[in-house]
This record gives structure tokens, sequence and C-alpha cells, in this order.
């Protein structure tokens, strides 16, 4: 006794709209253009690789020699750059980064194995941005020790920064338990004496506010 | 030869695969719009909260297991499930017209049994059937289909928790059916 | 992109719309795959029809398949689904008491719906008893109430529970359901040659 | 027939098998590496030493110090109410709960500035928010809070400001029992300012 149709031929053409809804469904799903090559761990050890940066005195060679082979990249923005960068660099602004043409520039670069140094005022201002690049895959992205601010302090004598502790982070520069330690008034005051007042001309407007 | 052709004559049930494909895509259809899976026991919750809050307000507010499901905005009746379960009559009987089986009022009973004997025994099923779906949170289809679709382990437990007894115990109400 | 009520895309005036039209499709599948008899539904544990097994494992499947697809393809966010609390012992419980409340009744709720439907006397005595049960559990309630929310662990997934990826499970209930489909097939022809005819 | 079922069986296997594969590379949550880049270009993200001793001294509670150095720097010298989060062990001993509490700020902590924001970017590509980085480090804090520089006598008042807050700052965290400079000026700060703009001699 067959009470139920036993020719599954409706059945494969309604899992075969299944498969179809499925294979639709692979082909419009949004492809991300970057995706992350590294995991969270992974890019923690790979901040340790010293290959990860470019010191100041190698820039010595990059400004004379122009190799191929190497790319500044700056990222500060277009009218900062104007005033004054690193020569043989190329502006390239930190919001136009994720660009699609950027990033085509970027895997293009990293195609022929062109190393790309990325730099900001200061290492902090590239820092995010040669870490995204590490993380999703651009091996090349290497990061410029001390930024801007360093090599324009340094850029006449380069090679010497090479036993120069000056742009080196992640080291604390004072004993800060020392410093810090409990202090009795008298030391504390003894700055802040009143200096008779002398109008003078000032070099800087913001000396005074004791920037890092 | 000749109770067969007897048989294809009469109206056909669709292929049960087609049916579990069609369900399960509806089932996907269900979660993708609402949320949440099917379900059937809960609306006859609801007319009992219904009728039960009509014949005797205070005391339904007051039993703490159909009190939870009293607002003061709306009926209970007024719920997903309810209007689900009219559409499940609906569609039932649009099958039933489409396919032939829409017939006057009859009753699906085994060889053995009368159908007076089989109503009574319906009636006890039903109601063990209540009582079993508000300790499993929902029914066949609410718990064990859509639940266990959904991945929820509650939905498998119940699954198995029904075929399993089904099977443990359909040796001894065999007259019932076979 | 999904679920779309409640990521707003509809509104929640549409929601009893929807409701009853899914309602039709579900009562619409349910009637065609034969679930208004319970003769049919029965005969799942005796073995001469294996209609209820076949349709309730291949729609399980394939939504079990069909909505890990759609969680990959970004349409439907499966961490904003509902998830049915799990309560152990009473569901276990519950599910017992099903069980013996099928082979009694012969229909589950969603089933004797459509029996209605179609005009099965059996079935609407079933659902005056699932009416006759629920309000009766609702006065007893008080006596169970502390084993009723016994054994609570939360909306909690077989992933969550175990640890194990949602599409091991996917893929291990897929295979045991397609050998089940293969086996019920040879018992249900054994079965059937013993077995008289019985309308529908 | 049978050879119909027999594909349709395969079809369902294949589809079944298929799922394993797709949930391999959906592991931790984490943002897109587009949004992380948005994120970082922000410079939303760094506040002033000055800015973090303000919010030390008032007790704010929503702050939440976090020291990304090695343990044996950490139990050298710290901040107040600062715990300490090695990178390396960020993912570890069940760290990552300490973020994305609603209501909270998160305040990266290192020697400078770099390790503080290689640490907020890890944490932001996981997807946390409210995360800041204290510019500077404390290298800056030693220079701004610890041991002020007085401004020379001809800079802007605001200059003054700051430094009169610093050295109220200095007193609070390092305990001395000092003389008030200039009594009137740490008046201010007990008025607590909301809008001044005290970070304005940063790092």
């Amino acid at each position: 006794m067959h009470i139920h149709e036993l020719n599954p031929w409706r059945t494969l053409i309604a899992l075969s709209i299944f498969v179809i809804i499925l294979v639709i469904g692979f082909l419009t799903m949004p492809k991300p253009q970057l995706t992350f090559e590294k995991s969270i761990s992974e890019s923690v050890d790979a901040l340790e690789e010293s290959e990860a940066y470019f010191y100041p005195w190698q820039l010595e060679d990059i400004i004379n020699d122009k190799p191929d082979n190497v790319v500044l990249f700056d990222i500060r923005d277009n009218f900062i750059f104007g005033q004054g960068h690193i020569p043989g660099a190329e502006n390239l602004s930190a919001n136009v980064l994720s660009q699609k043409d950027n990033i085509e520039r970027m895997k293009e670069l990293r195609d022929m194995g062109v190393t790309v140094v990325l730099y900001g005022e200061d290492e902090l201002q590239a820092n995010g941005p040669w870490m995204l690049y590490r993380q999703i895959g651009f091996n090349n992205v290497k990061l410029l020790k001390g930024g801007y601010s360093y090599f324009k302090a340094h850029k006449d004598d380069l090679a010497s920064t090479k036993n120069d502790e000056g742009y080196k982070t992640g080291l604390p520069r004072y004993d800060y338990a020392k410093m810090a330690a409990p202090k009795d008034g008298a030391a504390l005051n003894i700055e802040s004496e009143n200096k008779p007042v002398q109008i003078r001309r000032r070099e800087k407007t913001n000396v005074a506010a004791g920037g890092c | 030869m000749s109770k067969d052709k007897v048989i294809s004559d009469q109206p056909k049930y669709i292929n049960p695969y087609l049916g579990g494909v069609l369900l399960g895509l509806l089932i996907i259809v269900t979660v993708f719009i609402t949320g949440r899976g099917l379900g059937a026991s809960g609306s006859i919750k609801s007319a009992v909260v219904t009728t039960s809050s009509t014949v005797a307000p205070s005391a339904t507010k007051a039993n703490s297991y159909m009190g939870q499901f009293i607002s003061d905005d709306h009926s209970p009746m007024f719920n997903w499930l309810v209007f689900e379960s009219f559409g499940v009559l609906l569609g039932g009987l649009l099958s039933g017209l489409i396919f032939g089986r829409v017939k006057k009022f009859r009753t699906d009973h085994g060889p053995k049994i009368t159908s007076k004997k089989r109503w009574v025994i319906a009636l006890i099923g039903g109601a063990l059937f209540g009582i079993g779906s508000q300790f499993g949170r929902g029914c066949t289809s609410g718990a064990a289909l859509s639940g266990s679709a959904t991945f929820a382990l509650g939905g498998v437990i119940v699954m198995f928790g029904i075929f399993g007894t089904g099977y443990v115990i359909a040796y001894f109400f065999r007259k019932l059916w076979i | 992109m999904g679920p779309l009520i409640p990521n707003g895309i509809i509104g929640e005036g549409w929601d009893f719309v929807i409701a009853i039209l899914i309602g039709i499709a579900f009562g619409f599948i349910l009637e065609a795959a034969g679930f208004s008899s319970s003769r049919n539904l029965a005969g799942v544990f005796y073995g001469y029809n294996f209609v209820v097994l076949r349709v309730f494992f291949t729609a399980l499947i394939v939504a079990m398949v069909g909505l890990m697809y759609f969680d990959y393809f970004g349409w439907l966010d499966l961490s904003k689904i509902f998830i049915l609390p799990t309560y152990v012992t009473p569901m276990i419980v519950g599910g017992v008491i099903m069980g013996l409340g099928f082979i009694l009744g012969g229909y589950c709720p969603g089933t004797s719906f459509t029996g209605i439907a179609i005009g099965k006397l059996d079935a609407l005595f079933f659902t005056i008893g699932l009416y006759v049960g629920i309000f009766g559990f609702s006065l007893a309630f008080p006596l169970f109430e502390g084993f009723y929310d016994s054994g609570a662990l939360g909306n909690v997934t077989l992933t969550d529970v175990t640890g194990i990826p949602a599409s091991y499970f996917a893929l291990a209930f897929t295979i045991v359901a397609l050998a089940a489909f293969w086996g019920t097939m040879v018992i249900e022809k054994r079965v059937r040659k013993n077995m008289k005819q019985y309308k529908f | 027939m049978n050879r119909n079922y027999i594909f349709l069986t395969i079809l369902m296997i294949i589809l079944a098998a298929g799922t394993v594969f797709l949930t391999m590379d959906s592991e931790p949550k984490q943002i897109e590496p587009e949004e992380l880049l948005q994120e970082i270009i922000q410079p939303t993200r760094y506040v002033s030493t000055d800015q973090v001793a303000k919010m030390i001294i008032q007790g704010d509670p929503s702050l939440m110090l976090v020291d990304v150095r090695s343990e044996e720097e950490f139990a050298k010298y710290s901040l107040p109410r600062s715990i300490n989060i090695p990178i390396k062990n960020l993912l570890s001993d069940g760290n990552l709960g300490y973020f994305g509490v609603p209501g909270t700020k998160v305040v990266f902590i290192s020697d400078d500035d770099i390790k503080a924001d290689q640490m907020w970017v890890f944490v932001k590509r996981l997807g946390f928010g409210s995360t800041y980085v204290m510019k500077g480090g404390l290298n800056c804090w030693m220079q701004t809070i610890i041991d002020p520089e007085r401004p020379s006598d001809d800079a802007p008042y605001k200059d003054f400001e700051t430094y009169t807050f610093r050295k109220g700052a200095q007193m609070y965290f390092t305990g001395a029992g000092a003389d008030v400079p200039d009594a009137s000026k740490i008046d201010v700060l007990v008025r607590r300012r909301e809008k001044t703009n005290i970070a304005s001699g940063g790092c």
C-alpha cells in the first residue's frame, strides 16, 4: 500500500531551489576587501620582530641612494606634509589609507617585494596603521622609529643615531618610584619660589605648558 | 492488481521528504522573519487563559501559572501563536480542499477499537500532551522541531523524550493502532 | 539583516499578518504530508508508516543546515534569535508525558488542528483534551511549581553545553537522519506485507 | 526512482558537511579590518596625563587604568587604582572580562604611549569600545604631574592654571604635605571646573 507519493522528483526540485538560494548566498556574500591574516596572539608576538621596524640611521641610504625597493609613506595630512617631510617620501594621509586604490597599491608593492616604511609626526601616529597592515598580511610594511620629529632633529647626522637612545620607545626615562616618592613640603617648594617678575621675550608660546 | 488500482485512484499525500524539505524551509523563513520558530501548544494555552480569565478573572490572576500570561493591555488571544494556529487551521483546510480530503466528520481508529473508544483515548492523550507540553516548554513543533533546529539543548531533550518514550511504550498500546 | 522583525526591518504591525501566512503554510504542509490522520502519525511507532520520522527529520536537517548557511551569509544573526530555555528534568518528564500522549492520542497539537480542518473527530477530541490538560496543569500548578523551574540552564544551545561547534551537530543529525530514512524504508516494506489497507 | 533518493541523500550530506567548513574562520569575535582602520586614524583615543590625574583625584568610578607594562615594572611603580595586564597576557586569565563593561572608560598606560597604543589596537580589534590611551605614558606623567615645570612668568594665564592644577596633583600623588604655592589658584581646582581646558599643555 502506498498512500504517499513515492516519486521524489518534486523533492528534488524543492531541494534544488534550496541549493540555488544557498549558491546565490555564496555569490552575493559581501567579500571583505581585507581580512586579518594574523590572529591576535600572533600579532602580539610579531611586535617583537625587529625586522618590522625601520631605524632612523637606515634613512641615510634611502635619502642618498633612492633605492627602488623601499618606499616611504608619510601618513600625516597633506598640509603638514607640504611644510616639510623626509626627502623622497610620498604623502598617503591616514584618512585615505582604506580607500580601495590605496589598498590595491599596497598589494602591488607587496607583490613586487617593495618595503613600505610608514611614518607620522611621531612614532605613535603611524603605530596604528602600521599594526593594522601587519595584521592584515602586509609583512613588507615597516614603522619608522622616532617618526618625523626625531628625523627632523637629527637629519644632519643620521648615522650617529645608531647609538642614540632617543628614538627608542617602551623604556622608562625616569626612576618612577623614586621620583614619585613622598617628598617633604620644603623640597617641593624650592622651585616654586616666586621669582621677581621679568618681562622677557618668549621664544615659543607653549614652552611653559611643559609638553613631553 | 485491482487493489493497487483502487489506491492509485485515491488522492495521495505528497512525498514525505518533500513535506520535510518544505517544512524545513518554512522554519528557516519563520526564524528569518520573526526570530523564533513555529509553535502550536501555546495557542491552546492562550485559549485556556482567555476563557479562564473571562469566567473567573480574579482567580485566574491569582493562579501563579496563568497569572503570568495575563496582561492588562490586550487579551491573551492577541498572541503570535494564536494567529499562527488559526493559519494552521486554514492551511489544513486549504490542503484538504485541494487534495479532496475534506469530507464529513469521521474518525481514524485502529481496526480493533470502536470510534467511541478512540474518542475517549484521544481525549486522554490530548490531556497528557497538554500537561507534557507545559513541562517541556513547547510541543513537537515548538520545542522538538524548532528548538532542535536552532540547536537549543531543550529542544533535543524534548525530541528524544517524545520519540524515545513513544517507542518504549508503543508495544503496550498496539491494540489501539494495529 | 535578519531576523527581520526583531531588527525592525518589518514593522511590528505586520507580525500577525505574517503569523497567519506562516500558519497557513505550516498547516498546508502538515496536511499535505499526511499529518492530519492519526493512523499515519502513530504508524511511526509500529513500523507501518514512517511519514512522521521522514518529514520531521528532513525538516530538522534542512532547517539546521539552512540556518547555518544563512548565518554565514550574514542574512541571519543566529545570536539574535530566540533559543528555547532549557529545564533539564521538567523537559525530560514533559517529553515522556508527551510521548505517552502521542501514543494514546495519535496527534500532536499542530497536527490535530489540521485534522480538525478536514473533519477528523478524534482530532477534535484530542484538542479538547489538550485544553483540559493545560487547564488542569494550571490549576494544579502550585503543587509542582518548584519542579517546573528546576534544572534551569537558561537559553543554552548544544554548542554552549558541549563546546562542539554547531556544524558538527548538523552533520551528525544529517547522517543519523539519512541512515534512518534508508533503514525505515526496509522496515516499512516488511511490516506492510502483513497489514490491511486503511483509509484516510 | 531509487537513484533519485540516492542523489538526494548525497546532496544533503554535502550540504551538511559544507557547514563544517563555514564556521572555521569565525573564531573569537573581532571587527572588520576596515572598521579598525577607521578607528585607528581617529585621534580621539588619546587622553592627556592631566585628564587622567583629574579623574583619579575626583575619584571617577568609571575610570579603569590598565597598565600594560611587565609585572616587575608594575610592581615597582604604578598609578593608584591601576591594574596590570601585560600585552602578552591580553588573551589569558580572563583578562578580556575587564573590557566592554558598560559605563567604564579604560585607559591604557605604558612607559610612553606606543605599547599602550598597541594594546588599544588589539582591544579595539576585539570589538571593545570606550578605551583610551594616556598620551606620553608614565614618562610624561613624571614630567607633568610628579615634577611639573613652572612656566615662565610671561606665559599665558592658561599655562599657569595648568601649572597650578599640576602642582595640586603633585601633592596628591606624592603625598607631600606641601605649602600651597598659590592658595587662590588651588581653589579654582577644588571648584571642579568641568569645562576648563586643563589639557592645554600636553604631551
